[in-house]
């Protein structure tokens, strides 16, 4: 398993090879790559703090009760931080399973969790100036789909 | 002496992201930090607010060793 | 758009690169890898037929009723044909779409036709001989989770 | 002479993937084939099997025409 945190731009592509080659049990390999939006020019940059160390192990935590929930063979996260232009990928989520539905699954809730509640804060850049965003309403939904009753 | 941290919009409203902070209890150095910048005193008491000691979320007062690292989270927006 | 077969081993990584470079408006790429699995030896190759210029195009109605009904920027779909060695990559799916979620159903919704309903015949090669394979209760099963009603 | 493609198992029933036919109707290459290969005649009337003319599904009979492509396809497995 594999959490980590960068600093610059990064390939989703270069992950998923890393990521998907040797497995000759595994089966179905699903990946999320979330990439940041120009919208029509509204913004700029995006700028993404984390606290290091911190940050990591809240959402490793998250990864491991991933991997028992949905029997992973294995996770990979790469969340980038700082300065982020539209075009660049701002998370890569990649998870490995024997089938496909886990796959999808875990890829899918593991997505919910960095979009609404990882330890992340958020500062989009426009041409009015800098806002901090706090996570919408849709993202609280989307998590509350994942609640064990 | 803490080591106190700031994050997201609290580091905006303070104009610094890290300080060393002489207080034997979070309670103290809450009270020391609005003393100075009530606007920062306001932001770190303001809802959703979260305080981890050494990494770790805590509620409620707590002693500080030297060298506890502090804190202050704001609602974390996620990526 | 792209719908393509090929009788070569290839790397997943390699075509989310391609798929993902210079999306400034779209948000959300989600993939699936399918890998074909050794079965602790219980498989030694698998053998997949296609009918060339065919299964192309059903696969490309199938593409583009999920672009319309999931709201999609683009789709890729690589699927291998001839003999596959375990741990070689069997179909590679990506979506991309301004939200999560339409990326993540698409995605989904292409493999379950895929594994299910595409136009493949799948030949399994064991220490025992060849079979040919037809779909499983379960990939019918996946199917009826997307009908429209 | 249509030219006649076999998928997935039929090829195996058959030993060939592809030959050309002369028959002016599916139901004469139909015949033509069985007469040659019971078994092969009784696997393409099997549960599931589909045809295609040039590519595109067909039920029930049909003429063929020079260079018409027929194939039988079993039911399909996915990949």
């Amino acid at each position: 398993m594999s959490v980590r945190l960068t600093f610059d731009p990064f390939d989703p592509g270069a992950l998923l090879s890393e990521f998907s080659r040797g497995r000759s049990e595994t089966g179905a390999v699903a990946t999320f790559t979330g990439i940041a939006r120009a919208e029509a020019g509204a913004t700029v940059a995006l700028e993404l703090e984390a606290y290091p160390g911190f940050t990591e192990a809240e959402i490793g935590k998250v990864a491991d009760r991933a991997r028992a929930r949905f029997g992973l063979d294995d996770v990979a996260i790469l969340h980038r931080v700082g300065k982020i232009a539209p075009g660049e990928a701002v998370v890569f989520v990649a998870t490995a399973a024997r089938h496909r539905r886990a796959a999808f699954e875990a890829c899918d809730f593991l997505m919910d969790y960095l979009k609404s509640k990882a330890p992340f804060w958020k500062k989009e850049q426009g041409p009015g100036g800098a806002r901090w965003v706090e996570p919408t309403d849709q993202d609280h939904a989307d998590l509350t789909r994942w609640e064990e009753t | 002496m803490a080591r106190v941290l700031l994050f997201g919009r609290l580091s905006d409203v303070a104009g610094w992201r890290e300080r060393q902070v002489d207080s034997p209890f979070l309670s103290a150095l809450r009270a020391e930090l609005s003393g100075e910048d009530a606007a920062l005193g306001e932001a770190l008491a303001g809802k959703g607010v979260q305080v981890a000691l050494d990494q770790v979320i805590v509620r409620g007062d707590a002693a500080l060793n030297a060298g506890t690292e502090v804190a202050f989270l704001p609602p974390m927006s996620g990526g």
